[in-house]
């Protein structure tokens, strides 16, 4: 057995299960995009993958989560269907905005999941008053908003870990330290090493986890969120990764070094944890197959799904700009 | 029944709609111990507790986007910018996240950003804006301007009741220089609809805010000439009432607006559009505005002075209108 | 001579002017190593070098106030916005700070804000605004907007040369869809002078950026019916050409004005108190807007087709004022 | 001798003076203000005096600096005068501003002073930018932006501090830390101890110096604009000081605890020095009398002069609001 904070096998192959289908699901979607059946860009989590299903896997159904756009396995563990996430990116009536926005825009309230915005570190503060609604209300939840290396350098992400740090708010600032922001590396952006210092000037904890280890993930993640729903405050969670794309699928990432990308390529965190699994036993053969079949089906599903669902009617257009 | 000040008025809108609802909440720089710059949450903090009467670090982003976050959650907050001039520093909160979270998930975000706004009280630059036309442009957001006492009170209610963002801009000269009856018990003034404040058949002011005082004088000065003035006050900035402003310039055909803010692209122009193409028929004159000219708010008495529109400044176009 | 794109046209005047004058310098996020997200800034790091084309931090606060500090010292930046939405991010350091510190001390600021506007690419609600008439309302600022490929070159060289803050919208849908001659040699396009694009006698569009195209498209479509149209493209928005806007509509007595902004509170609406002040004498019929509805600009095609004005639109408009 | 980096015995009373002249004119300004002499609000460095003065006695005539609201130490150093100070205060066509705007916002770009602007901490970026001009030119000058503990909690002092360190930009960031903004109090501005502490998100060496002693103040500006200048880039420097009346004149400041003011009083800056100038014989009776003679003098004169200048006249209000 593998015995990770109190993981049952279960568990464990959920979050496998939940690796690979977000690396299907983001495989096929730029399929789609080449065959150009996709609208607009795309955006992919691939090779960091581990960061956002590891520390969605360690929130309870009424913690609240603000993805932000290489986080489909966050998506995916709290509820979001493969057939949402094609219809989607096809612009459909059937996909969680209603064609109203796009790509890696989803996000229900019901599910807890907050709907991504483009501008980086703008979920952060209202990941915040989530959490200072939870505060206000005494209720035992938490907030956690992700954001990129590069949305560190925004204005609103020192508003709002310093807004949490201050009220003590049970808030967990997930970072994806991919190395880039679009073709601007960390170097560019930051000139502290890690973007954990950052935590610093704010006064709450800060980890750092090795971002391809999808249980070291779950495991910081889950001690956060601890902290954070028994009154212990914000904690900055940086979780070391590598962009293993282009910013977004029309980039090459020519300005990357390749060596780092092979360097990386080794730490893939789907064949590690898949290693593990094996090696515990928790994995076999037939296992893997039958997962990997059920993904298959699930993916073949949702892109007919998606391809058949309507295109909204533009008719509607002008509806639901304000609540009544 | 005494006559309260508007500053009294919005005070009691806000106490009251704390009282009968347990999730409105305020949050704000220095309205807590301090009870706000203009002393409009004094004794709210004693009264409601450090729960829902919140002073914030010094950062307008955040304040904005924890009240989206908390609005999320299903509280009701009540932002207060100690200046509306300050607001420009959420503005990508308040017009990439509040106004378009709605039309893209279907889920409302009830919160009020309250906005001391206007000049008159040699405050310079920083201290005297009214920039209500930009978030009047910004489809998702409603916008209130009440000019009076009753409406001061009626919209704070309506406002915090409202299922929308809502910026309430309440103008500071009024606060103690406006006094009037509210009406007695529980009353909100709906959103969405204008006031005739003078009827008159012989022009027509359509204005909100300090200006209606000032429109309402130079009416009278104008009276005394035989001149009579329709006076329209729009009290909701977004939605228009376009039915009443169509209703008030058919009615004399000859329309001046006014507004504090400066002329080109404030909101004179949106309405001179929805008079010019509805109201085209009835029209014998051309269309007018009084507005401050399109400058920075200056300090110094005698550049504001000549900066503010003022009741001579309206009675000489009315003047003009009327020979027309 | 060959026809060159818009895209094309914007970057030979940055190339031209920073050859012309090494004040000028650019700075923007992945605009040097990368060459920015739409490629405009390729080649000119090689060429210019790396204190000249600088990459920075994701952060357009810091972006416009750098630009701001650096204009006080004698430098003419050039700062890229990568979409125009995001230049809410760094609204308050353009409203507050640049836009009102030559009136306050008499010392210029003399930069350049690009911001790729527009929709059409299907890139959803926070890649497609037209946020210009934010800008159009803040004196202090001047806005332009270029509807070819030689006034996209003429304005950012008039642009570059202006002592004052000047916000540049180039339209992303025209960068590769637009394509046209410009005047060999050095020329730059006066800024605050309209152009007329079509002469008629019939009805009169006033219009700018990629509505000028669809105008002429409309334009076309009703001349076959004997419908004579005549097209003013502003070009500039801030300082507005009044003396252009008066003639154009004083030539045919029926104006319709077309942007591809948001209606309310669009420029639009200034446009149209601008005539039915000036020109009222000469009006035949009611001022006609063609613009997006107000909401927020939708991602999927049939939502994005619904919104956008097009050429049919303008067409029904037009006959509808010709037959009045 | 008193031995100080440098500092020769006219330096020490020239010091001295400014920390006089400042407390002086605020002093007056008080008086006038209690007399109902002065438009619009009062702020003053009552106690701080030795921060700005100190500090920007350690700059050279060719550097640039941005003082804050509580900085007129600096304001005078560098070459402001008493007839200014209180012409701007009087509104006044012969201030700085010449009445445009108000109070403490002067500042004139060929004595390198940036005028101040109220939102909180925007002068910082734009300080940034200077600095990016220094470097850009080769020129071996720095920036000094001066900001209070209150303003770190904004978005603009992030940006701005993160694009000075990565780009390595010659700055100093001087905070007085006078350990309330408006009404909140240091613990719910930041959960850290020392506003120095933020330094350390960015990768910049921060020095916490007892900003009552306007030596140590000097001693600290001075080594950090020596490593600025030669390539060390930005550091932060915290000034530990009081705020030793309310936010301003308006403002009894009860919010403060009365020990705290009374501690601080004992740390005066001006008595600090005067004795240590005493006790090292630089200072004696005769002096210390010509001293005050002088200041009174030219508070006088100052005084009398703004009386007696016109205030500007209203026709010019529009003037002046772009550069030509
Ligand atoms: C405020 C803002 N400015 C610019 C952009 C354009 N942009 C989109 S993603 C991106 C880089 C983001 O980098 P990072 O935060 O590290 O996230 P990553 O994509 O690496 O996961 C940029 C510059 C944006 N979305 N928002
Ligand atoms: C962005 C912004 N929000 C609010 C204000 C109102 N305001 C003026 S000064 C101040 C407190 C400033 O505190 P601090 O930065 O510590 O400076 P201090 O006055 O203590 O020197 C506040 C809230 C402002 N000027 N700017
Ligand atoms: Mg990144
Ligand atoms: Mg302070």
């Amino acid at each position: 057995m593998v015995d990770v904070h109190g993981l049952s096998t279960d568990d464990l192959l959920k979050i496998y299960y939940y690796l690979r289908l977000t690396r299907a699901s983001e495989d096929r979607v730029i399929k789609l995009y080449r065959q150009g059946r996709v609208f607009g860009g795309v955006y992919v989590s691939n090779g960091q993958e581990a960061i956002s299903v590891g520390s969605a896997y360690a929130f309870a159904p009424e913690d609240v989560t603000a993805p932000s756009h290489r986080d489909l396995g966050a998506n995916y563990v709290r509820g979001l269907t493969p057939r949402e996430y094609f219809a989607q990116y096809l612009g459909r009536a059937t996909g969680p905005t209603r064609g109203r926005d796009g790509n890696v825009h989803y996000g229900d309230i019901k599910r807890g999941i907050l709907c991504f915005i483009s501008p980086m570190a703008d979920l952060l503060p209202v990941v915040a008053g989530c959490a200072l609604a939870f505060k206000i209300r005494r209720e035992p939840r938490i907030a956690a908003g992700y954001f990129g290396d590069g949305a560190s350098s925004r204005g609103d992400f020192h508003e709002a870990v310093n807004f949490a740090a201050v009220l003590r708010l049970p808030v967990l600032f997930i970072c994806n330290n991919n190395q880039y922001a679009y073709s601007t590396p960390l170097s560019r952006q930051m000139a502290v090493p890690h973007v954990a210092d950052r935590a610093k000037a704010y006064g709450i904890p800060a980890v750092i986890v090795d971002g391809n280890d999808a249980l070291a993930v779950y495991a910081a993640a889950k001690a956060a969120a601890e902290r954070a729903r028994t009154g212990g405050g914000p904690t900055l969670i940086e979780c070391k990764t590598m962009r293993m794309r282009g910013h977004a699928e029309h980039d090459d990432a020519s300005y990357v070094p390749p060596r780092l990308l092979e360097e990386w390529r080794a730490k893939d965190p789907i064949q590690r944890l898949e290693r593990r699994l094996r090696e515990a036993g928790v994995l076999t053969d037939a296992g893997e197959q039958g997962i990997a079949e059920r993904i298959s089906r699930e993916i073949e599903d949702a892109v007919q799904f998606a391809e058949q669902s309507p295109l909204p009617d533009g008719g509607g257009v002008t509806q639901g700009v304000y609540a009544v | 029944m005494e006559p309260i000040t508007y500053l009294e008025a919005i005070r009691q809108g806000l106490w009251e709609e704390m009282e009968r609802d347990p999730s409105v909440f305020l949050l704000g720089e220095d309205i807590a111990v301090y009870g706000g710059a203009f002393k409009i949450t004094k004794g709210f903090l004693e009264k409601y507790g450090e729960d829902r009467v919140i002073d914030t670090p010094l950062s307008e982003a955040a304040i904005v986007g924890a009240s989206i976050g908390a609005a999320l959650m299903g509280l009701r907050p009540v932002a207060e910018m100690q200046f509306a001039d300050f607001i420009s520093c959420g503005f990508d909160q308040l017009v990439n996240m509040a106004a378009k979270y709605h039309y893209r998930t279907g889920t409302p975000v009830p919160l009020v950003i309250r906005a001391p706004y206007g000049g008159r009280l040699h405050a310079g630059p920083f201290h005297s804006q009214c920039p209500e036309a930009w978030f009047v442009h910004t489809p998702g957001l409603k916008v209130v301007a009440p000019a009076t006492p009753a409406d001061a009170k009626g919209l704070i209610k309506a406002a915090i009741r409202d299922p929308n963002p809502v910026i309430y801009f309440e103008h500071k000269y009024l606060y103690r220089h406006e006094k009037g009856l509210v009406p007695a018990g529980d009353f909100a003034t709906p959103i969405g609809v204008a006031a005739v404040r003078r009827e008159g058949r012989d022009v027509t002011v359509i204005t909100y805010g300090a200006m209606v005082q000032q429109s309402l004088e130079a009416a009278a000065a104008v009276a005394k000439e035989g001149i009579e003035t329709e006076i329209l006050d729009l009290r909701t900035l977004s939605p228009l009432d376009v039915d009443a402003i169509v209703a008030a310039a058919e009615k004399t055909g000859k329309v001046c607006i006014v507004h504090e803010a400066t002329q080109t692209g404030g909101l004179g122009g949106e309405i001179a559009a929805l008079v010019a193409e509805r109201a085209f028929r009835a029209l014998d004159a051309p269309i007018l505005r009084v507005t401050a000219p399109d400058t920075p708010v200056p300090f110094s008495p005698p550049l504001e002075d000549a900066y503010l529109p003022k009741a001579e400044k309206i009675a000489a176009r009315l003047r003009e209108l009327a020979a027309f």
